[in-house]
């Protein structure tokens, strides 16, 4: 087992170990914060699996700013009556029990499709092989994801807009 | 021809409704008959011979389905047509009346002009069209005009519009699984929507096809549909229902099964025939024990269309007669006899025979005799017209055929006679219980007047005739001797 | 490196996600639990590049727009969240459509 | 609106003259059938050019194929005489009842019925006028309609006769079928060339509608239920003609079924219980006009004994006599009824004074259904036992010991029918006056009746000319007749009244009870059921399927929480589903 | 190995793009908060786009082709019909447009993508806007709680579907279809891998048509959006999902077709009876569109389920059908929403006979939509599509089709009647309607006299789409 191995094992034990934290945890904004551990382990992993870039843009967009929008819309949303209420709902078995049915089934489904598959990692995704792909062979999505966030953004605001009473 | 004759209904139908509110009801009823007036002699006239197809008309419509506009008369549609053709203008003549809305008119038009064009069409798609085109405007008819009266069932509009809803849902369903029937008969690569044309198609053709006139004819257990819809309906709405739409059924079990796809129809003839009998034992004891006077002759058309059903199934050339001619019998006996409780309600309100009282032989000597002839015809009395449908499908079971064994074949004609004796058991009943005994006056006692009295004439000069003369009908279909 | 690895963390990751979007009471952490599961395929798609050797990259670009994609589910989906929490005092789940 | 003026009634002079109208018509009709028939009295089956039989029987037609032998011309004849004969009875009778005309115009439909029965060789008229017939009957009897009994005797009478007629429709498609023809002289021709056919069948087909429509046993319980009738049609319909229509389409159906012993014995066996118990219900009847309408049944069985033992002539003769002088006997019966205004026998006696003319015709009638020399009933009941007598010989067709029980069953018949119309002669016309409330009857009926009852007493002898003589079966049966005439006069002297008490007999057996009692509530409870399993069994598909979407769309409803949560449970377990479905099955 | 961008058939979306950008920028130097300033840019970008794709006809498949016609012409429909929506208070018209525009050029996107990244993308480019647009009423809580619920349907069954993708990306090693058709015939992946990966795909795609079980949010949405906007997407956003699905189904994934055959199958007949089932109780003419349309989504899944090209072409038929009568429904319920406020059966109650404009083209269009005549047209489509259900031999759904369309009746009758009712208490005259409600009615007796025009001669279409 080489060093590779041994350390996407660690940053996987934290991501799954974080992530359930987050989704488990009765504290709001320690959920929010333990994402933040596993999306960094996650990018972790990916700089183990040599796409360098895409881990950057993830500790960057995810960590960086998705995280802080969440805690700051926690922190809006907070309600001043909040009581000790948990902060699961009554349909956690029947989540529990999907989730790990979810995860069963796609853990089998991988382990039966690719057991014994070893990643070789010759083609590092670097930001410029990145960048090559994206500009020359997926441009036309590329476009249509600048569309989207426009669209996206445009919609938030006009959402924003549409709650406050005029 | 053809097509003159189903536009002008249509249109003039459709004119109506749009000119409700502008037109009188009577010029509309006046208008109403002349059209169909034209449109029978036009049909009548179409004729060219009972070999071959008259009057064909046809051109292009859906090229992609291989849907055609294709109209003709055939030795077998000719009879429906007419009749419907007659009934259409009887009800209208009917309608001629201050009270009459121009809409009631329009939509007898239309659903007469459907029924035409179910009869002359030649093209699955064109007739499935047709087919399904008349249901909402009876919806109407039925939700509209029929009956609010609480005597029989759930009263109220909510009475009547549930009647119809009932009535349209069973034959919509039925006519869904027709569809998908016409689909398989078309189903590519060989098939072929031209009726005509087509060679063989699978047994769930069959089958399919079977089930959407089974509900429409109705057969046995699909019947449950018809007594609410008929004691709700009003008067016309009654009579198209029982001489027009329920002939949609026979016909297409005639043309679509017996005549398009032979083979596969008599794999399933003999459950027709099962159901078609047991139709007439079962409707007959339901008549027995209603009170309710268009209850009853809508549960003796049940009885009827078991005879009928049980000639087509036999699938002879005799059998073929039979249907037919019973298929028209039946439109002009229960026309007249639901004209004749029309005019019962008319004047009563209702058609409870306790409510209506007794002895209508001494208030109302012509309507009651007008009844009376009629059920008399219903029964069957030779002489009639609805003695030889019957007599014919006798026959035909009796004949046997390539379809039903000899056993069961005989052992379906002892339960049909069983079922004539008691068809005559409960309009003897009814006839006492509304004709005779000691008349008790009532406020709506008052003879036919010119209009009934025309209507009823021309039915019963019609029975008559085809009682005395059935050559005039199964001259059509000689068999081979 | 197995390529088992990232995919069976990634189908535990998802699992994840998916307990979180169905048991979370926080209308906020519902959405995080999509983004769990969006990791997931994210992991799912660099591993699959790798082990591909894709010239085209098509798995870590698929990546990068996931990730955008995902920017704008949120942006919008916060904006959402916010109105809803003016408009009705609460995200709580089980009180949000209630009236 | 009254486009027709008002209802047909028959008041005022104006009135009175029209109802010569129905007669001058009756008149016509019977002067043309006349000129028809008369010639063909004397005919035999010739001149007729039957169509050559088929392989399958054409479709039906009701071309008239109008065609008479002496045997039918008699009747046709008979039918168009009685006919007139009560037309002109009517006036006087009924004449003055509201609904005259409807009843005129019926009884002139009657007859077209009954020649469209006797002279066609078209099977199909043959079944039409058969039915019409029926149809008449049904609308006579029920002429009275304000009254409970005349609805209930009518219907009875219609079910009971319709119901067998189906026998005949079906006979006529068997005989279609076997024979390839419609034509009944074709069918005929072809037994008689190529030899019977689905003889049994038919024979018993046949059997059951001459069964019903002559009141034989075991469908013998309507006619005298039909008595509410007018007497007039009485005497018409139900002892002239139309019952006895039976007996002539047995005897003109014999070609087919004389073969099958099996028909016949069971047309013997019939006809023996048939008659006696006819007579003996009779016997013990304390109503004139039942009384005759059971003495009807019982004459009418023993005609068909004579067709069993294989000799339709002789059935066919005293058909023609009882047709006289039956009508003779319920028109009487009528006058009497016109004066006492009452058929039961209580309200009579001691009529023969005030009565006279009724008194003598009558007493004819009496004594030609007792068979008394020189009355046309002696002649032709002698035919008969001679018949019979050949048949116990093992003449005929009939097993010679059938013939032998029916030929004793007969000579008793004899005697209980002499015995019954002495007692009823006795009771009406001799003795104390009638101890009835009803005022006494001061004078004879009117010449409108009278003249009718008197031409067909004069009958009862004319038609005795020519007859064949059976000098011992006529020493034998007189004898017979004479010694129970004596033994009812006697009984008669010594208690002055002639009331039996046979409770049982009066009863008719309880014979009646399955038609009057058991079918009907069969039926009812029948159709009771019916109408509940067509409301809560057949139509349960439908309502079950209706509740069901209606109950379908409501849970989808419920479902629909607007908690995106649930939703998305349901969307995970439906992917789950999905996936896993897929992976399993493919 | 190079991805074949297709900049043709990028073109119309681009303009559309453009037109959006252009469409918000108008509104927000036009004086007046109405339809006009953004609505004619968006107009004239619709009308330009349609242009474009004829230029094209010749580049374009002709699949694609008659979908992005479809949904370039229910596009227009939709923004000219929006006239008669309340733009002075309730909603900014530029935005509105805007989002509206980007969303119909995602539809075109999805129709035209050739690589599952731009449809997963272009999928997006359909969903945020219209997620927006169902939460753009002001001040409405109805609106931004449907909003929320369609916008968290809508990114879990994103994520399935990304999770089903990569699943596909890692058996194939590609993504675009031609890559996908053949890397999943000579995979060495075992099926059931490609099974679940083939099906995690579809899902998205399965959700935006609203099939069941992805079809809760319909009703919700339908509700709570704009009524245009629900109309919208009752048509342009089922047009491109069903024409996506088709495209993908086939060009991409027919190596798995008895993966899923059958389950679009079963999907497609739940979908039809449940969708029918719900609507049976509604008494608000929306909340019964919603709920048909689920069951339309089932109509238009069942031809596909038995693919071939027969099988396309009819849904496609099938398809241009429904959208037609759709919009026209939603555009005559726009007008009475307009004039009275409210869209439940109290208030409809004799529409046709009181104002026969906007009633009896609702009519059509429910008689449409059930399948029945007079609305031949309907009839014929239904037709169309138990065609090849029958021919593929799968008797057991046309027979399922058969009863829903029973069941369809069912309701759409209950429509009808009402609509002909006698009108309770005064009828409502409308004090002069603003011009806008005029154009409105003019659209919809423009889309119901469509409906007569293929009633009269269903060759037009039948012949006309591939």
């Amino acid at each position: 087992m080489s060093a590779t191995e041994i350390l996407f094992l660690v940053f996987a034990v934290i991501a799954v170990g974080s992530a359930v934290l987050a989704m488990t945890s009765k504290q709001l904004v320690h959920s929010a914060l333990w994402l933040v551990v596993t999306l960094g382990a996650i990018a972790g992993c990916f700089v183990l699996m040599t796409a360098e870039f895409v881990a950057w843009v993830q500790v960057l967009v995810y960590v960086g700013s998705i995280v802080v929008l969440v805690i700051f819309a926690l922190m809006m949303t907070r309600q001043p009556a909040a009581g000790p209420s948990a902060e699961v709902t009554g349909n956690r078995w029947a989540a529990a029990v999907i989730g790990l049915v979810a995860a069963g089934g796609l853990g089998a489904t991988v382990v039966a499709g690719f057991e014994g598959e070893r990643i070789e990692g010759q083609r590092i995704g670097t930001a410029g092989s990145l960048g090559d792909a994206l500009f020359n062979d997926w441009v036309l999505a590329f476009e249509v994801l600048s569309l989207v966030l426009l669209a996206a953004l445009i919609g938030a605001i006009v959402i924003s807009r549409a709650g406050s009473d005029r | 021809m053809i097509v003159a004759a189903l536009a002008v209904p249509f249109g003039l139908g459709l004119l109506l409704l749009i000119l409700r509110g502008a037109v009188p009801g009577r010029v509309a009823a006046v208008s109403g008959s002349v059209a169909m007036a034209a449109s029978l002699v036009l049909y009548a006239l179409v004729w060219e011979g009972s070999t071959g197809v008259s009057g064909e008309v046809d051109s292009s419509w859906i090229e992609p389905l291989g849907a055609r506009l294709h109209l003709g008369v055939t030795d077998i549609s000719w009879p429906f047509l007419l009749m419907t053709a007659l009934l259409g203008l009887l009800c209208c003549v009917w309608l001629v009346a201050e009270d009459t809305s121009p809409a009631l008119v329009g939509l007898v038009l239309i659903i007469s002009a459907s029924a035409l064009g179910v009869f002359s069409s030649l093209d699955l798609l064109l007739f499935f069209v047709f087919f399904e085109l008349a249901l909402i405007p009876m919806w109407f008819v039925i939700a509209w005009w029929g009956d609010p009266s609480t005597s029989s069932g759930s009263g109220g509009d909510e009475g009547r519009r549930r009647a119809a809803t009932r009535f349209l849902l069973f034959t919509v369903t039925g006519s869904a699984l027709l569809l998908v029937g016409i689909v398989v008969v078309a189903a590519r690569p060989l098939g072929t929507l031209q009726i005509l044309d087509v060679e063989d198609a699978p047994l769930l053709a069959a089958v399919l096809i079977v089930l959407g006139f089974a509900v429409k004819t109705p057969l046995v257990p699909l019947h449950t549909w018809l007594p609410d819809a008929h004691s709700k309906a009003p008067t016309v709405g009654s009579v198209l229902l029982a001489g027009v739409f329920l002939k949609l059924g026979t016909y297409g079990l005639i043309l679509l099964g017996a005549r398009m796809i032979p083979d596969q129809f008599s794999r399933i003839a003999p459950y027709v025939a099962v159901a078609g009998v047991v139709g007439i034992v079962w409707s007959a004891l339901a008549c027995y024990a209603q009170d309710d006077l268009k209850r009853l002759i809508a549960y003796s058309s049940i009885g009827h269309m078991g005879f009928v059903a049980l000639a087509i199934s036999t699938m002879s050339d005799v059998g073929l007669a039979a249907a037919v001619f019973g298929s028209v019998a039946h439109g002009l006996i229960t026309g007249m006899l639901f004209f004749a409780s029309g005019s019962v309600k008319d004047r009563f309100g209702t058609a409870s025979m306790a409510t209506i009282g007794r002895g209508l032989y001494a208030r109302t000597p012509w309507l009651a005799v007008a009844f009376v002839f009629a059920a008399i015809a219903s029964l069957g009395l030779p002489g009639l017209a609805g003695f030889w449908g019957e007599l014919l499908s006798l026959r035909a079971a009796y004949e046997v055929g390539d379809v039903l064994s000899k056993g069961s074949a005989w052992t379906l004609l002892g339960f049909a006679v069983l079922g004539i004796a008691l068809t005559t058991a409960y309009f003897v009943r009814a006839i006492r219980l509304i004709a005779q005994g000691d008349p008790v006056p009532h406020d709506g006692d008052r003879d036919l007047n010119r209009r009934e009295a025309l209507v009823m004439g021309v039915l019963a000069i019609g029975i008559v005739a085809l009682g005395v003369a059935p050559g005039l009908l199964v001259g059509l279909y000689e068999v081979a001797g | 490196m197995p390529l088992l690895y990232p995919l069976v963390l990634a189908a535990a990751l998802f699992g994840i996600g998916v307990y979180g979007v169905l048991a979370r009471r926080n209308a906020v952490l519902m959405l995080l639990g999509v983004e769990l599961m969006l990791n997931a395929v994210n992991l799912n798609l660099v591993a699959f590049d790798a082990w591909h050797g894709d010239e085209l990259h098509t798995g870590q670009v698929l990546t990068l727009f996931t990730i955008a994609l995902a920017a704008a589910e949120i942006g919008l989906g916060l904006a959402i969240i916010l109105t809803l929490f003016r408009a009705v005092r609460t995200i709580d789940v089980d009180k949000v459509g209630a009236e | 609106m009254k486009p027709f003026g008002r209802f047909p009634s028959s008041r005022g002079s104006a009135a009175r003259t029209s109802r010569w109208v129905y007669v001058a018509v009756t008149a016509v009709l019977a002067v043309v059938v006349a000129i028809w028939a008369i010639p063909d009295l004397g005919g035999g089956y010739f001149g007729y050019a039957a169509a050559a039989p088929g392989s399958t029987p054409p479709m039906p037609d009701l071309s008239p194929d109008l065609f008479l032998f002496p045997v039918s011309a008699q009747i046709v004849l008979l039918t168009v005489g009685v006919g007139l004969l009560v037309q002109i009875y009517s006036t006087a009778y009924l004449g003055h009842h509201p609904r005259y005309r409807s009843y005129a115009l019926i009884i002139i439909l009657f007859l077209v019925a009954m020649i469209a029965v006797v002279g066609t060789t078209n099977l199909w008229v043959l079944l039409v006028g058969w039915e019409v017939m029926g149809l008449c009957s049904y609308l006579l009897i029920g002429h009275e309609w304000e009254t409970a009994e005349a609805r209930a005797g009518a219907a009875k009478a219609f079910l009971m006769t319709r119901i067998a007629d189906l026998g005949l429709v079906i006979a006529i498609l068997v005989i279609g079928q076997a024979y390839g023809t419609y034509d009944l002289l074709g069918a005929e021709l072809a037994a008689s060339d190529g030899g019977p056919r689905s003889s049994t069948a038919i024979g018993l087909l046949v059997l059951v509608a001459v069964v019903g429509k002559s009141a034989q046993f075991p469908l013998h319980t309507w006619l005298p239920d039909a008595m509410p009738g007018p007497t007039p049609i009485t005497a018409l319909i139900h002892a002239a003609t139309m019952v006895a229509a039976g007996v002539y389409l047995a005897a003109r159906m014999l070609p087919f079924y004389r073969e099958s012993e099996v028909v016949l014995v069971a047309l013997a066996v019939i006809a023996g219980i048939t008659m006696l118990m006819g007579a003996l219900f009779a016997l013990v009847q304390a109503d004139l006009k039942r009384a005759l309408a059971w003495s009807t049944v019982s004459q009418l069985a023993l005609m068909f004994s004579a067709i069993a033992a294989g000799d339709p002539g002789a059935g066919t003769d005293h058909l023609l006599a009882h047709g006289v002088f039956k009508a003779l006997l319920f028109l009487g019966c009528g006058c009497i009824m016109h004066a006492v205004g009452s058929s039961a026998l209580s309200a009579m006696g001691g009529l023969r004074k005030a009565m006279p003319v009724t008194f003598v015709s009558m007493t004819i009638g009496f004594g030609a259904l007792a068979g008394l020399v020189p009355t046309v009933g002696f002649f032709t009941k002698d035919s008969v036992l001679a018949a019979l007598e050949h048949a116990a010989q093992g003449d005929a067709e009939l097993p010679a010991a059938v013939g032998q029980v029916l030929f004793y069953t007969a000579l008793a018949t004899t005697f209980v029918t002499a015995a019954y119309a002495a007692r009823l002669w006795l009771t009406t016309f001799f003795g104390p006056d009638s101890s009835s409330p009803v005022e006494h009857v001061e004078a004879e009926a009117p010449r409108a009746m009278l003249l009718p009852v008197v031409v067909l007493a004069v009958a009862t002898f004319a038609l005795s000319v020519g007859q064949p003589v059976h000098l011992g079966f006529g020493l034998l049966s007189t004898a017979v007749a004479v010694f129970a005439g004596g033994v009812v006069v006697y009984a008669w002297r010594n208690r002055g009244e002639l009331d039996i008490d046979a409770p049982r007999l009066s009863r008719e057996l309880d014979l009646d009870e399955p038609y009057s009692r058991w079918i009907p509530a069969i039926t009812r409870s029948a159709s009771r059921l019916v109408v509940a399993v067509d409301r809560d069994g057949v139509d349960a598909y439908p309502a079950g399927g209706a509740a069901g979407a209606q109950l379908g769309s409501r849970l989808l409803g419920v479902l629909q929480s607007r908690n995106v949560q649930r939703y998305a449970t349901v969307m995970a377990v439906g992917v789950i589903a999905i996936v896993a479905a897929g992976v399993i099955w493919t | 190995m190079n991805i074949p961008i297709d900049w043709a058939v990028a073109g119309p979306a681009t303009i559309l793009a453009a037109g959006a950008v252009i469409a918000l920028l108008v509104d927000a130097f036009f004086p007046r908060r109405t339809w006009l300033g953004s609505g004619l840019p968006a107009t004239a970008a619709l009308v330009a786009a349609g242009l474009e794709l004829f230029r094209l006809h010749d580049d374009v498949g002709q699949g694609t082709f008659a979908l992005s016609l479809i949904i370039l012409a229910g596009s227009l429909f939709v923004v000219v019909a929006s006239n008669v929506m309340n733009f002075e208070n309730a909603m900014p018209p530029g935005e509105y447009h805007f989002l509206l525009l980007s969303s119909a050029a995602g539809a075109l996107l999805m129709v035209s993508a050739r690589d599952l990244v731009t449809l997963i993308v272009s999928l997006e480019l359909l969903s945020l806007p219209s997620i927006a647009l169902v939460g753009l009423r002001h001040g409405d809580r109805r609106a931004i709680r449907s909003a929320w619920t369609f916008f968290f349907a809508s990114v879990v069954a994103t994520a399935v579907t990304l999770m089903g993708i990569s699943l596909l990306y890692g058996a194939a090693g590609t993504l675009d279809y031609e890559g996908l058709s053949v890397g999943l015939q000579t995979t060495e992946v075992p099926h059931s891998v490609v099974t679940v990966a083939v099906l995690l795909t579809i899902i998205g795609l399965l959700f935006k048509l609203g099939a069941v079980p992805f079809h809760m949010w319909i009703p919700d949405a339908y509700l709570g959006a704009p009524i245009l906007v629900a109309g919208f997407l009752s048509s342009v956003s089922k047009a491109a999902s069903i024409g996506a699905l088709m495209i993908v189904l086939e060009a991409a994934l027919p190596s798995a077709y008895g993966t899923w055959s059958a389950l679009v199958a079963v999907v497609a007949a739940a979908s039809m009876t449940i969708g029918n089932v719900g609507a049976l109780r509604q008494s608000n003419a929306v909340g019964l569109l919603a709920w048909s349309s689920v069951a339309q989504a089932g109509f238009l899944l069942a031809p596909v389920a038995v693919s071939g090209s027969i099988g396309s072409q009819a849904a496609l038929q099938y398809l241009a059908a429904y959208v037609l009568a759709n919009l026209v429904a939603f555009a005559a319920l726009a007008v009475v929403l307009r004039l009275r406020g409210s869209t439940d059966y109290d208030e409809l109650r004799g529409l046709a006979r009181t104002d026969p404009p906007t009633g009896i083209p609702l009519v059509l269009a429910a008689l449409t939509l059930a399948g029945f005549p007079p609305a031949i047209i309907g009839l014929v489509t239904k037709y169309v599509v138990i065609q090849p259900v029958i021919e593929a031999d799968k008797t057991w759904l046309a027979v399922v089709m058969a009863v829903n369309v029973m069941l369809g009746l069912a309701y759409c009758l209950r429509l009808v009647a009402v609509l002909f009712d006698k009108p309770q208490g005064e009828a409502y005259v409308s004090p002069s309607p603003p011009f806008s409600v005029r154009i409105a009615k003019a659209v919809v007796i423009l889309g119901a006299l469509g409906i007569v025009a293929l009633s009269a001669w269903p060759a037009l279409l039948l012949s006309n789409l591939p």
